[in-house]
């Protein structure tokens, strides 16, 4: 099944007219010299016409709430529907984010409490819900660092530590700050060398990006010891909360060490994915970045709420969006955090942990090589096929686009870049023990295959709206918007 | 336990599978020392049904009021199909379509999008959206920077007409990579930012130039001559448009000569609720020259195995996930969803319903000027032609009258007094194609009553 | 694709705990002996199962939301969805059957208006709202001609005379009610045979059961001359509004001498036909009929709307449900009569005629054999396959599974049952010409396939989840619900 | 034209094809004089956007309550799930699955509801749904005269403990095919029926002895004694129940030596919402022996050409359209929707959710009850066990008081004074699973407060 673009079905003359205001066009308020000759292109489609072709394109797409969905570091969990049909509730949607305080205590207790929550679970001293995705929220801990440094004088601290298994924004956004990212490497247990950490630390160090459990899905043992090495030294700690999901309950980031954490609120908290968001990436800030903290963030006076501004912050980093960032996402973490409560908090690290070290012994015991062997999966593992490329020439890739044909979403393929052939595969805490048994029979009926017709999985998929699609065309002859065959 | 599946006999059978001996040791490589307790400042679990008395209650505290703010967020009518469509599971919980094959509801969807979205703005590519307009902008003159090495200064003219708040952001935001934003003022009584004012800054190099169209005062700024005296300084343009007014207003890729380079702006007025400022959606277009140095994603049409067309995202060696600290940008997720509801707006409204949204929301706001102003003490700031905001003076200090329109009900605009104290009493006001003459009346008459 | 039964997937102790108000139980209250000993047989899954489960479940139905569904008799138009957001706006939802009048001035409000537009958009002198289906409404209706002629003192009168064309309802009804059925034939034309009306017609005919047009799908020409035989004989005229669709705005059964009529709102007025239902039924009478009316009937005394009952209308025909029918479905149905307004409801008969007449001239000229060629289509028309079925054993059941393999919902098969192999077909007003178009050619190409290849055709669907199931097996070895295997 | 596809061109060349010289021509075999003129009477339309107004303002009129009234229609905890799923476009817009392989989705959820509500029921069969709860009694009675020939003379004993609505609608509805309704009267003290009121027919040879269980008054009657008494008469049992009850009373199925031989009911409270009385559905189950006597749909499992399971409308002879005047009910369509809802609502609360619901439910009643009856002159009128409802007498006229604590927000209950006027000022009230001890409470102080 496809379906044609819209604007193939779109005619001249066509609309959903309900959906006009149904007034004649009057632009006489308008100079002449600045109006639109031409009409812009947007299908002209009726309503019944646009509302058939998005519901039959969304059932294309793989899901969490049609398929297991193990896209290792994304933790693709059961997004509640709770959560967004209470953040919907029509007061919620038609508030305007400059309405009054005095109109909007039920909206600004939300995200107080929320704070709380947060500030709480992570053991952290503040937090701040404005930055809109994961890597607004990195980019608010490195400018919070710098800001931190600067207000004491230390102006010569550039350079930002990243392991080299760090996410990709974590480089990016250093840079993007105007840091020097110096690598750290990782040692075969997976644990950051922490030799060659103290090399590098020093007086240029502004601090060290660092996820734990790390991209290998192992956790970092010697955090603390990291921790006092990059303090000593005069740096800050700055934690990627792609993988809170494996530390709910269990460790706290303000407990490690850390000086600032991000929380991607989409992973974590189980905010929808969106189909590429919205993300929601609240930072948690230690006593010392408490001050620099971006605005707003709500505060409280007797029973009231209130917006802090850069009159209760005035060493804030600034604001990163026009108003708090991704509000009704913020609302949605906000339901899910107290549906799950304390003991789900716990739960949830418990269970994903438990998943992730069941589907790597299965995998294992089916001959399947893990990265970290001797380890304990956090919420997520790896399985390289290093193995199987060279005696079959099987990819990550292959088994991907393979398993999409026995219904279940591929893993992370090729990240971390270290791994080669790599499966970074995190099944969520919930997903039931059959489908990852299940999965495990997928994986291995898709080794088997291979064995004897490589050629048939590398046709792989077979059973997709589209077969295995050509990326090299796509970046080489660029096609990027749909343009109406002459007439 | 809410959201797990698992039996007692799972667990006993899956640790065996593990061999471990319970739950607990499966987190035996965390240094004891550090294990955390109880969480006992986090409340209990609530089962759906509190939590939605909670939420409703809450909901029901704040209520709802006759509302009049504009000032870069903008009530207006959302189709039911929009939101009912959105949310449908398959685009509501799939991520970001790393497995193209698997995904290609989504995929189509942005390609959709950067079809209309290029179409509005008059440009040759988009990308599939920035977090917010304030972003987009900051995230534009980056581009800019990038893209403009001839004037390579990071010298940004930006009138102060562009909404304060971009401009905050865009100085919390760039100029660890150089941006230096010079802002360029209006004049008092057009409220328009004169030709003049630029020429100030003739043969600065400028990097770029930013132009907002309709601007924060809702006044239309002289588009096209701005765009060619930046040309010939050698700077690029950068849009900051209204979506909604591209239905009416030129395009940025046809403004002056050579059109805009890089357009931005604020989404949320193509179906996205006002939501207390979020979830929104920055859209970011450009010429195809540029493409290269876009931030984000985009979706690219290509073939499959088989010859037939299908979609996935490309160029993705500008991404953070493969040239890491040499990105374009750190994005990764972005407002996918945000971007669903509005390409499911855009192809239900349609170029003519959208020119009919634009029209209702300036005559809406002509008619609430005039009511306005028709009370004694209270007028307009500016002359200049305006879209759907204008700036209203009152003849007393602002602050408490909004809260005592607040009291009956209505939110009676943007108080200007913080950010462009040198206008007085000014107050933004703005009445979309959702308002009623009754309700237009209403304001009129609330505010008489305070003022008398 | 197919789908587990969730009750395979149901394990004892999982559960969507949120779901759940979180108490001890306590049967304390209940006596011993009336407790319940067994757990019922309802499955244990958790949240995300039920809903990966319902999900997918959904994608294996064609709807009027993915696929064309010219499923005649039935209007499986455009449903708008404000008509669901609206009526699904948290006060109507949570407003129990017996709030008082004074705190449901809004509601009665939306019924009332709908009652005068139903009125007045049928020619009728009076509404109820009450019945919950079309056969309730049909109940309703030859309930109250019962009434009628039994205020009358006139009591012989136990006939019900029904085209032999007319739908399976109005025979079932009148039978129901303890009538006699007397069926009127057919003449070649499609039009009743009004001298074996006048033979049949008497002293003791009730009423007669019609639909205008047709279940030929053709519009009863000699309707005012059957009205006025059977009004001579103290007959009354039903109306079976399964048609609206083909007259709205352009006919009026109240001016066409109906004395009540029954209207399939969830046709007509595109409320959502749910998988099955639930529809709404609404009657009309006309001034003789209105004092027995089903109650409630929503009335007015100034400003203020209020609950007719029995006080009000002492020779009702009762009550036909608790409350007052389908009220949802009734709110729905108001919003979008709202929304087409006057202008709106002449278009509707005017583009499902076109429609119609449209896709039955193409169909023609592709060969395919008309029921009736020589008059003009209503809403929908009837396709004939005699011929096929005798040159090429090509059956209606044949075409109808291989549409579905065509991505098209099947017409209505055999019925009207006195049409051989009929395909009836109904595209509505909501579709447009492109899609007619590849229908036609969808059809065409199935003849030609079954030309060459009947096999393939007979073995038709191939694409859907199952291949042409066993009705006979269903019948015979009957499995109507789940028994878990022995353990 | 809202909803129409068609472009002029489109119309041009359909009517070419026609060989029509206009839409209008279309009509032409309607005789002239039979014409509509313009529908003067009908407002114009609306745009979705004032249709939202308008929906939106009535909505708030009727504002919210703080509910106490059951009688037939119970507020419950309504999984978000159930309706987002419920109202997608594959469920909402489909129609009865009459192309089964087309239709797998319904399909296998009704066979997954027939195996619920057997379940709950305790029986072997079940249909697809009936309307409401109370013509789902009028059709069982019907079904029980096709069943039991041997007593065929039509005679119903029905207690008056059965809801007065279903009685009305049984004697609208029934009569003409000979059910004959005579009422048992209820024991004054305890609200029960006694199975002395039911041995007052000995020897009346009735066809059918209906038993609600809870019975309206929320109380619990002696089923075990009146199966068996009513079996032994030669009568069939037909139960009507409140199917929340059902996941902690015992199942009809095992009521007395033989069990309930019909069971029907309200399925309101599995996941519909209030909503003014509908849609809602009614459910219908029965013994293996009685199917083919059972109106309404019902879907049975089959095997494809391939020998896979699948799902099919079955036993159709015995509905109207094949069989017409002999059909056993004129029912065609139903209330899938509802039935969707209620299946999904079943899976989420599960087995112990719904006992949960019903444990707290019933809580919730009894502390109500003692909150109420502690006001002075406020009395609980019977003293048999009870359910989630109870009768409570007050001092003084019910009417004014429920307008009264209306006034304040609560709706009290349900003023028995219409339809059981020997009870004095009674009023039956209800709290569900929903209801917060401050809720009570709430109550309670208004109600002291009005009586004071």
């Amino acid at each position: 099944m496809t379906e044609k673009l819209l604007f193939e079905v779109s005619r001249a003359g066509r609309a959903a007219f309900a959906q006009a205001p149904g007034v004649e066009i009057d632009l006489s308020a308008i100079p002449e010299s600045l109006r639109r000759k031409d009409k812009p292109q947007l299908p002209e489609v009726s309503e019944m016409q646009a509302v058939r072709h998005f519901t039959r394109l969304s059932q294309l797409n793989f899901s969490i709430d049609t398929h297991f969905y193990p896209l290792g570091s994304c933790t693709m969990k059961y997004n509640p529907r709770a959560c967004n049909k209470l953040a919907m509730l029509p007061q919620f949607l038609s508030r305007h984010p400059l309405a009054p305080e005095s109109h909007s205590q039920g909206f600004l207790a939300c995200m107080y409490d929320l704070q709380d929550i947060l500030k709480n679970v992570t053991g952290m001293a503040a937090v701040s819900l404005t930055p809109m995705a994961g890597a607004q929220g990195e980019f608010a801990g490195v400018s919070m660092i710098q800001a931190y440094h600067k207000a004491r004088g230390d102006l010569e601290r550039t350079e930002i530590l990243v392991p080299d298994a760090a996410h990709g924004t974590n480089p990016a956004t250093a840079a993007m700050l105007g840091c020097t990212v110096r690598e750290i490497p990782t040692n075969a247990d997976g644990d950051v060398d922490v030799d060659a950490l103290k090399a590098v630390v020093g007086p240029k160090t502004a601090g060290i990006m660092l996820t734990n459990p790390s991209t290998f899905g192992v956790f970092e043992r010697r955090i603390k010891e990291i921790a006092g090495i990059v303090h000593d030294a005069g740096g800050l700690l700055y934690y990627d909360g792609a993988n809170l999901n494996a530390i709910l309950g269990k460790v706290r980031p303000g407990d490690m060490g850390f000086d600032v954490i991000h929380m991607n609120l989409h992973k974590t908290f189980s905010t929808p994915h969106g189909g590429g968001g919205p993300g929601a990436g609240a930072v948690g800030v230690s006593e010392r970045l408490k001050p620099f903290m971006p605005i707003p963030v709500v505060g409280k006076d007797g029973d009231r709420y209130r917006w802090l501004t850069e009159q209760d912050l005035p060493q804030t980093i600034g604001r990163l969006s026009a108003w708090m960032g991704n509000a009704g996402v913020l609302l949605r973490a906000y339901i899910y955090a107290r549906m799950l409560g304390r003991e789900g908090m716990h739960r949830v690290a418990e269970f994903a942990t438990l998943n992730a070290n069941y589907l790597a012994a299965r995998l294992a015991e089916k001959g399947f090589d893990l990265a970290f062997p001797k380890r304990r999966a956090s919420h997520e593992f790896i399985v390289t096929l290093k193995k199987q490329k060279q005696e079959i020439e099987l990819t990550a890739t292959d088994v991907a686009k393979r398993l999409l044909d026995h219904g279940f979403h591929a893993p992370t393929v090729y990240f971390p870049l270290l791994v080669p052939e790599c499966l970074l595969i995190e099944p969520t805490e919930s997903e039931d023990r059959e489908t990852l048994d299940a999965f495990v029979d997928a994986l291995a009926a898709i080794w088997d295959e291979a064995k004897t017709d490589i050629a048939k999985v590398k046709g792989a998929p077979y059973t997709m709206p589209v077969r295995r699609l050509d990326d090299v065309r796509a970046a080489r002859q660029l096609d990027l918007r749909y343009v109406p065959p002459a007439a | 336990m809410p959201f797990i599946p698992h039996t007692e006999n799972d667990v006993k059978e899956m640790l065996a599978a593990i061999q471990a001996p319970s739950i607990d040791a499966l987190f035996d490589e965390i240094p004891a020392a550090l294990r955390c307790g109880t969480l006992e400042k986090i409340p209990e679990g609530l089962s759906e049904m509190a939590v939605t008395q909670l939420m409703q209650t809450r909901a029901r505290t704040d209520g709802f009021a006759l509302n009049f703010i504009g000032a870069g967020a903008y009530e207006h009518h959302i189709p039911a199909a929009v939101w009912e469509i959105t949310t449908r599971g398959e685009f509501y919980s799939a991520y970001t379509p790393y497995q193209a094959e698997a995904s290609q509801g989504t995929l189509q969807l942005l390609y959709e999008y950067q079809t209309m979205i290029c179409g509005l703005t008059g440009m040759e590519v988009s990308n599939a959206s920035m977090y917010d307009g304030a972003s987009s902008l900051g995230e534009a003159l980056l581009m800019a920077m990038r893209a403009n090495k001839q004037n390579g200064s990071g010298l940004a003219l930006v009138p102060r007409t562009v909404n304060p708040l971009y401009r905050e952001v865009v100085g919390s935001t760039t100029p660890a990579q150089g941006v230096q934003q010079v802002f360029v003022d209006h004049d008092p009584a057009s409220g328009q930012t004169p030709l003049d004012a630029f020429k100030a800054h003739d043969g600065s190099k400028p990097t770029a130039v930013v132009i907002q169209q309709p601007n924060f005062f809702g006044v239309l700024e002289d588009v096209d001559a701005i765009t060619d005296w930046a040309h010939a300084q050698g700077a690029l343009v950068i849009a900051v448009v209204n979506p909604t007014s591209l239905a009416v207003l030129k395009a940025p890729g046809q403004w002056g000569e050579k059109g805009a380079d890089i357009v931005c702006g604020e989404g949320q007025p193509l179906g996205a609720p006002l939501s207390s400022g979020g979830p929104y959606f920055g859209f970011l277009t450009t010429k195809m020259a540029y493409v290269r140095e876009m931030p984000g994603r985009i979706v690219g049409r290509t073939v499959d195995l088989d010859g037939k067309p299908g979609y996935t995202l490309t160029l993705q060696a500008r991404e953070q996930h493969i040239r890491r600290a040499k990105a374009k940008s750190n994005i990764c997720t972005n407002q996918g969803l945000l971007v669903t509801a509005a390409t499911i707006y855009m192809s239900l409204v349609g170029p003519d319903g959208l020119a009919q949204v634009a029209s209702a929301s300036i005559a809406n706001t002509h008619a609430l000027l005039a009511q306005l102003t028709s009370i004694p003490g209270v007028e307009a700031v500016f002359d200049g032609a305006y879209f759907h905001e204008a700036v209203i003076r009152l003849p007393v200090p602002v602050a408490p009258v909004l809260q005592k329109l607040a009291d009956a009900g209505i939110f009676g605009g943007y108080n200007l007094a913080k950010r462009f104290p040198e206008l007085g009493n000014a107050l933004l006001v703005c009445a979309t194609e959702t308002k009623t003459p009754e309700q237009l009346a209403q304001y009129r008459d609330a505010l008489a009553g305070i003022l008398a």
